[in-house]
């Protein structure tokens, strides 16, 4: 796959086949059981990650000839959701699968409808009263920041830099997950006794990428790394990268998109490694759904219920390791 | 021009049976006018009659409901203002529709600039609109000037020049005079005879019928909206039958007898007023039941004086004193308070809501007045301004319309009748009878000496000499920013206001009225 | 252009008294949502057929109008005078992030209460002041506060979105009076206040005067500045009562919140009617405008539209909706007018 | 009376002195960017003491404005003429967007950039005619346009990032002409020719008529409607130029992008003196008003500002920045008269 075909995957909407689980006929579980109708719904995706997130959820659910699966649109913003909810609780499904725009804005919608006998599934953004939900399965968004931060902090103690200039491109700031990733980031600097010089915030859009990526290099004229939280601002800000002709310095990308994945394994710009925050746990979090809804447990756990919370991991992707990792790409 | 009926060869327009409704309003109903090439046809009629109507019939703005235009012998039904201006007809509106940030020469060529692949000729444009102005007199107006920057009777002239741009083969005029001065109007005059001379029409339409009679061939007349006499002598037809056509009755064009009973106490008492640039050392007091006129020429700060006494300019020298106390300079508000009102001199942009009835912008400044516990009463407010539409013989009398449907005379009317409501102590009216007609000109010359009987100050500009001096009890001449003379209107006549307000510029002025 | 009064000049709405026009114009609004239920009912017949479920949605759709529209109320006034008010998004994310910090919630539901209208009503303050003394444009002055006080709600809440643990105010959401939900009431009585406070008050007739003519109000003695103040003032009270609204609805507040809100309200006032360079417009209008994009959101989630595609079938709605009150009023007027329903043809100028 | 009596050059002068009042306001605006220069030097008198990265930092200023700039041209047509465009980000996304479909991109960089530019100018003229011809107000039928543009963007990239490969497109933002960016030469190019368009041909001089009084403009035989769809046509063609624009600074383009540039071009063209209410403004003003918040942003990054901070402050600049422009002009015309050099300005409000 040359650079050519790079690009084309990230102009195709359809999901990765790896981000979502064929039946797998060894495992009981996959066998067709009582059916299920789970409703779904995720913010208006403007963006690359949220997009697929919806993508995978709705192929899951087609993987499972026993689920029904009814997705509403939540439109821009918290009470657009909450105004889609509504209808849907009123179709009474099994169960809800929620990726809110803001958590506590959506707790009490979260309570409400288990008051209703409708467990709901929280996909990665918490609610804060633990009686909201049923199950919470989320990425780690500190976890990340750790994983860039010690990746970052390992590779420059390994060079020897002293007091390193590191650059941060944070994604929308008014977003909690973005408060938490500098948190992490921050948090791991701090054990090598470093720190972010200049943090400058995107909006999770090329454009915004590029725009803030040429500033914060305008305004460190020598820097030793940048981690980007989102891959998908990546693309603009590697572009001002490139157009500055700055390499002096490596950076560290997020979330884990396929053409990140594909330039860090080709090895030819300064990006060297992303901290994923997979959204194939959309995928997982309707295989889920559908236990819930049947009854069952994970069948390699003792329980005979699916547990109450499931973080993932942030891994970290590297040059070494990106092969395994490009079918996870989104 | 020979006042028996010429050869039809010469008729280049011709209109019969034109009829045009507005919801509500039959503005015209079956007009007939018949205009000959180098004649001058005034239009007559009250406020309201359908001049401008008419007016904008013939200029293609808007189309008759029914009726036959006949222009150079053809019948034409105008598509819109192009298709009029391209068959020969130039027209200058009562309202100014100028454009405030062209410039003079921009606004003149607006829609046939000279130019060249879309490129304004910048340079031709402004020789060519020097030539204009020169012609009009006033080649003192820069053609690279912002429109804005000029006064009413500058942007009268402009219009005037941008009517002349077009080569024209009849030009429209409707009510060219209204805004401007007695000099200026002698300045029209002359080019309006340089255009009949070349054989161009002109209508020309004015409440002044001392202007008619100079520069009128014939009349026609117009009474709601129908034709009530055509092609009069404009020179020989007796006032009296001329009035008793346009309004059913014979009102004379006089002015109320002058009281003798001797002013009340001083109400207003103006020192050392001054705004740089504009005008300088103005003293001047009114007094309970006085009427003061103010007479100058355009330009010659008389807006401006009125303006700041009002506070709707900030004084810059001097003190307004208004019943023993002082006002504070620049604060409207405050000289209302006080008991002061003012009828400005720009009726669209300074007085009027245009959108809102009649009887709401009546009571503009006496709304609150009517008001309980901060809640209005439309009822009460709607008799009040009734009561004012009456006396001041409104048309439409529908007080609920909105101000815009009004005829520019009528809303003119609306702007004055605003403070014979309420308790105004007094009233300052700049250019009070500014397209006015005759009737309704003289109810409110009553009307502003009853109120002066009553007891209220009136200070008042206007650029008709007469009526200063026929309507005053003393006269100030203003020239330049300053006041050169104050007298008791009796002591006055036409032709020393005329001396003392163009002193200065009279030597100039006749070496140009020799070359022309 | 503008307000397209120039290009009607010749037209038949010249003449037409403003109440007349703005009675079909909100009829055209009714017959939007008419057909909008129409569309559900042919979408969904099993949810439209419920009377209760029905019911319900109306409630529905009008608790999602509720903050938005007592918004809309005070921009009314606003663009009624003249001005517009680009920041109301951000005073009710500031206002409600504000009323729900730790130490404001420590003083209980009176305390939040009044801290979100305390902090709304000084914005609009000082927006007042920019614009009435320091003689700002309203657009830029506001688009100035809109960043500002974004930027000031995130420091305020550490961009942490902050729950609400007041249980009187997390409650008003619920709460229903007569089946008919408090925040809907709150919209209504808001309105209504607000339809008196511009047709049977000096104030509403002042605001009408300052937007129709600036310089014929100053020059009729109204105090021009001082009454512009009071407009942001106003419209910043209402920021303060939808924040408290949005806290209640969401039981937290953040600095993103009511993003937007500008947009929707401006718009809303001016499908209502309200002439967007002032002097003209009506409450019942913005409020029938403000329902609509209600109901076309609730519709959207009924027929599960995909995001993109609602987007563009609303630019499409909105368009439609527009036309639709345009058509309606010229065409009836002219069908009232030939059957003689409207007012006669005089042979001569009206004498009433 | 007496026959030609005129007025003459000894005589009072006719006009006021108005036509500094932009100049001043230009003026303003370089002393707002000379002030954030100084406050970046004394933050960081490292970075700013070195030639060379003074001089590559204005070039960022540039390029960052450009895109934006092009738009705000555009957008002061639109506004001159009695409009308002607040589709143009969605413009933006939906032209680029479009041009960086695999299909569209399989017709090579002259494929692309006709495609951007078509689109953008198809979009405009339905802006235009909605706005014309179906006499919706620009606000209304922009906003609708804004919703929908963004849908259908939104539709054709299946929501994800598209990249471009178009090795010509993505070294458009990399070249340089004598050491300027080439973006920022396309900029001065579109300003350039908006200049003379606007100041020396019949379209922009009947621009600021119909903008200015559409009545008038309509008496002198103006065709309002045709020129008004152009405008926007106008804006549309702007909006697909930076389309391809941004797409090269990004190497990429989504229907998310160019977010609220609408806001920004509005508030460039008012800073930089166009009217909103139409019929006044200047190509070399808006120009100043973008670049000034362009300087902003990158002092605020010199600066290492936090995100709510640097809103804060935002505010706050734009604040100031426009009562500087005031405070001069006034003071300035105020120290001129007292010399009598100049003329008064009327006492009737300032209208920015
Ligand atoms: N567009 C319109 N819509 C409704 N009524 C109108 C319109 N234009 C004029 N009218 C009405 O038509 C009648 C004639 O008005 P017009 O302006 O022609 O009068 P006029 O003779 O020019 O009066 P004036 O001397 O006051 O200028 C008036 O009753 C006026 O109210
Ligand atoms: N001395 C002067 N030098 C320059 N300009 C002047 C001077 N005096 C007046 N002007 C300008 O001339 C214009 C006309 O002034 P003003 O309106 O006071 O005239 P006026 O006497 O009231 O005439 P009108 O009756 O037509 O209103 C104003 O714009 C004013 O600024
Ligand atoms: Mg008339
Ligand atoms: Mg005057």
């Amino acid at each position: 796959a040359g650079a050519l075909l790079t690009a084309c995957t990230s102009n195709e909407a359809e999901p990765n086949a790896a981000q979502t689980k064929g039946a797998d006929t060894s495992n009981p579980n996959a066998a067709a059981g009582k059916a299920v109708t789970i409703g779904f719904s995720a913010p208006a995706a403007d963006h690359g990650w949220i997009a697929a997130i919806t993508n995978n959820a709705k192929a899951q659910a087609g993987a499972y000839s026993d689920v029904t699966f009814k997705q509403v649109e939540a439109g821009k913003d918290a009470a657009a959701q909450r105004a889609a909810l509504e209808t849907l609780i009123a179709e009474k499904p099994d169960v809800i699968v929620l990726l809110p725009h803001d958590g506590k804005e959506l707790n009490a919608f979260g309570l409400k409808a288990m008051e209703a006998g409708i467990p709901v599934v929280n996909l990665d953004r918490a609610f804060p009263d633990a009686l909201a939900y049923r199950l919470q399965i989320k990425g780690d968004n500190y976890g990340m920041g750790v994983a860039a931060g010690h990746y970052i902090g390992k590779a420059l103690k390994a060079k020897g830099v002293a007091a390193p200039v590191i650059g941060e491109i944070a994604g929308m700031d008014e977003l909690e997950l973005t408060q938490e990733r500098s948190a992490g980031f921050k948090a791991a600097l701090a054990t090598y006794g470093f720190s972010v010089t200049n943090r400058r915030a995107a909006r999770f859009t090329a454009d915004s990428g590029q725009k803030e990526g040429q500033n914060l290099l305008q305004a460190l004229p020598k820097i030793d790394a940048i981690w980007n939280h989102d891959d998908d601002q990546g693309i603009g800000v590697l572009a001002a990268i490139s157009a500055a002709n700055r390499s002096e310095f490596f950076m560290v990308g997020g979330a884990g998109s396929k053409k990140a994945i594909e330039d860090i394994a080709a090895d030819n710009t300064v990006l060297k490694a992303t901290v994923t925050y997979s959204p194939s746990m959309a995928s997982s979090a309707i295989s889920l759904a559908r236990l819930i809804g049947q009854g069952k447990g994970m069948s390699d756990l003792v329980e005979l219920q699916v547990p109450k919370e499931i973080i993932l991991a942030s891994e970290t992707i590297t040059k070494e390791n990106a092969s395994t990792y490009l079918k996870l790409g989104f | 021009m020979s006042e028996q009926v010429a050869e039809t060869s010469d008729v280049v327009l011709r209109l019969s049976g034109v009829v045009k409704t507005f919801p509500g309003v039959r503005a015209l109903d079956g007009v007939e006018l018949e205009v000959r090439a180098g004649e001058v046809h005034c239009l007559l009629g009250q406020n309201g009659a359908g001049k401008s109507t008419l007016i904008k019939v013939l200029a293609g703005v808007h189309r008759p409901d029914a009726g036959r235009v006949e222009w150079l012998g053809e019948e034409v039904s105008f598509s819109g203002p192009q298709a009029a201006m391209k068959a020969g007809i130039a027209t200058i509106y009562q309202e100014l529709d100028l454009v405030d940030y062209l410039t003079v020469a921009e606004n003149i060529y607006l829609g046939h600039e000279p130019r060249s692949f879309g490129f304004v000729h910048k340079g031709q444009a402004a020789r060519q609109t020097g030539e204009l102005l020169g012609r009009l007199g006033h080649g003192e107006i820069p053609p690279q000037r912002l429109v804005k920057s000029l006064p009413a009777a500058g942007k009268q002239i402009v219009s005037m020049a941008r009517a002349l741009s077009h080569s024209a083969k009849l030009i429209i005029m409707d009510e060219p005079s209204a805004v401007l001065a007695h000099d200026e109007v002698g300045n029209l005059f002359r080019i309006i005879r340089e255009l009949t001379a070349q054989g161009i029409a002109v209508v020309y339409i004015s409440h002044r019928l001392e202007e008619i009679r100079e520069i009128g061939d014939r009349v026609t007349v117009l009474k709601d909206g129908r034709t009530s006499a055509v092609n009069l002598p404009a020179r020989s037809t007796p006032t009296r039958d001329l009035v008793s056509r346009m309004t059913g009755r014979s009102i004379e064009y006089v002015f109320p007898e002058r009281p003798n009973t001797a002013p009340g106490e001083r109400l207003l008492e103006v020192r050392g007023l001054g705004r740089s640039g504009e005008f300088t050392h103005v003293d001047l007091d009114v007094h309970a039941g006085e009427i003061v006129g103010i007479a100058g020429l355009v330009g010659s700060g008389r807006s401006e004086v009125l303006e700041t006494i009002f506070g709707a300019r900030q004084a810059e020298a001097g003190t307004v004193v208004m019943n023993g106390k002082a006002l504070p300079p620049g604060n409207v508000a405050a000289a209302v308070r006080a008991g002061i009102g003012m009828a400005p001199e720009e009726r669209k942009s300074q007085a009027l809501l245009l959108g809102e009835p009649i009887y709401r912008n009546m009571t503009l400044t006496t709304f609150p007045g009517y008001a309980t516990a901060g809640f209005t009463d439309a009822g009460k407010e709607q008799a009040e301004a009734m009561r004012v539409a009456d006396q001041l013989e409104l048309r439409p009398r529908d007080v609920r319309r909105a101000v815009r449907t009004l005829s520019g005379g009528n809303q003119q009317k609306v702007v004055v009748g605003r403070w014979l409501l309420g308790d105004t102590r007094l009233l300052i009216l700049d250019e009070p009878t500014r397209g006015v007609d005759v009737g309704a000109r003289a109810e409110l010359y009553q009307v502003i000496r009853d109120l002066a009987a009553s007891g209220v100050g009136v200070l008042l500009v206007s650029s008709e000499v007469p009526e200063v001096l026929g309507l005053s009890d003393r006269v100030l001449v203003m020239r330049e920013g300053r006041v050169v003379r104050s007298a008791p209107a009796t002591e006055l006549n036409e032709e020393d206001v005329l001396d003392l307000v163009m002193a200065g510029s009279l030597t100039a002025a006749t070496t140009e009225e020799v070359a022309a | 252009m503008k307000d397209g009064v120039a290009l009607n000049a010749a037209g038949p709405r010249w003449w037409k008294n403003e109440s007349a026009e703005g009675l079909w114009r909100n009829l055209g609004l009714v017959g939007v949502l008419l057909a909008l239920f129409a569309i559900g009912a042919v979408i969904r017949p099993d949810l439209y057929g419920n009377i209760d479920w029905v019911t319900n949605n109306m409630m529905v759709i009008l608790t999602q109008a509720a903050a938005i529209g007592v918004v809309t109320v005070g921009m009314t006034f606003v663009i009624i005078g003249g001005g517009i008010d680009l920041s109301v998004g951000a005073l009710i994310a500031l206002s409600g992030v504000w009323a729900t910090t730790v130490a404001t919630q420590s003083f209980g539901p009176a305390g939040m209460i009044f801290t979100a209208i305390a902090v709304g009503v000084g914005a609009g303050l000082v927006n007042g002041l920019l614009i009435a003394y320091g003689r700002l444009v309203p657009f830029i002055a506001t688009l100035a506060m809109l960043v500002a006080a974004r930027g000031l709600a995130a420091a305020i809440s550490g961009k942490q979105t902050q729950v609400s643990n007041d249980q009187f105010i997390n409650s008003l959401a619920k709460e229903r009076v007569l089946g008919v939900p408090l925040l809907v009431i709150i919209l209504l009585v808001v309105a209504g206040l607000g339809w008196v406070l511009l047709n049977r008050t000096t104030f509403g007739r002042r605001t009408i005067a300052i937007g129709g003519n600036a310089e014929a109000a100053r020059l009729a003695g109204i105090n021009v500045r001082g009454h512009t103040m009071l407009l942001y003032a106003l419209s910043g009270l209402c920021c303060g009562i939808a924040a408290i609204m949005l806290t209640s609805l969401a039981t937290s507040s953040q600095a993103a919140a009511a993003e937007l809100y500008e947009l929707d309200a401006i718009a809303a006032a001016i499908i209502g009617g309200t002439l967007l360079s002032g002097g003209r417009g009506t409450i019942v209008g913005s409020l029938f405008g403000v329902i609509v994009f209600s109901a076309i959101t609730n519709l959207f989630a009924i027929a599960n539209l995909p995001t993109e595609v609602q987007n563009m079938v609303k630019g499409a709605i909105i368009v439609v909706a527009v036309l639709i009150q345009q058509v309606r009023f010229s065409s009836v007027t002219q069908f009232a007018r030939r059957h003689g329903l409207s007012r006669p043809k005089a042979g001569t100028p009206q004498q009433t």
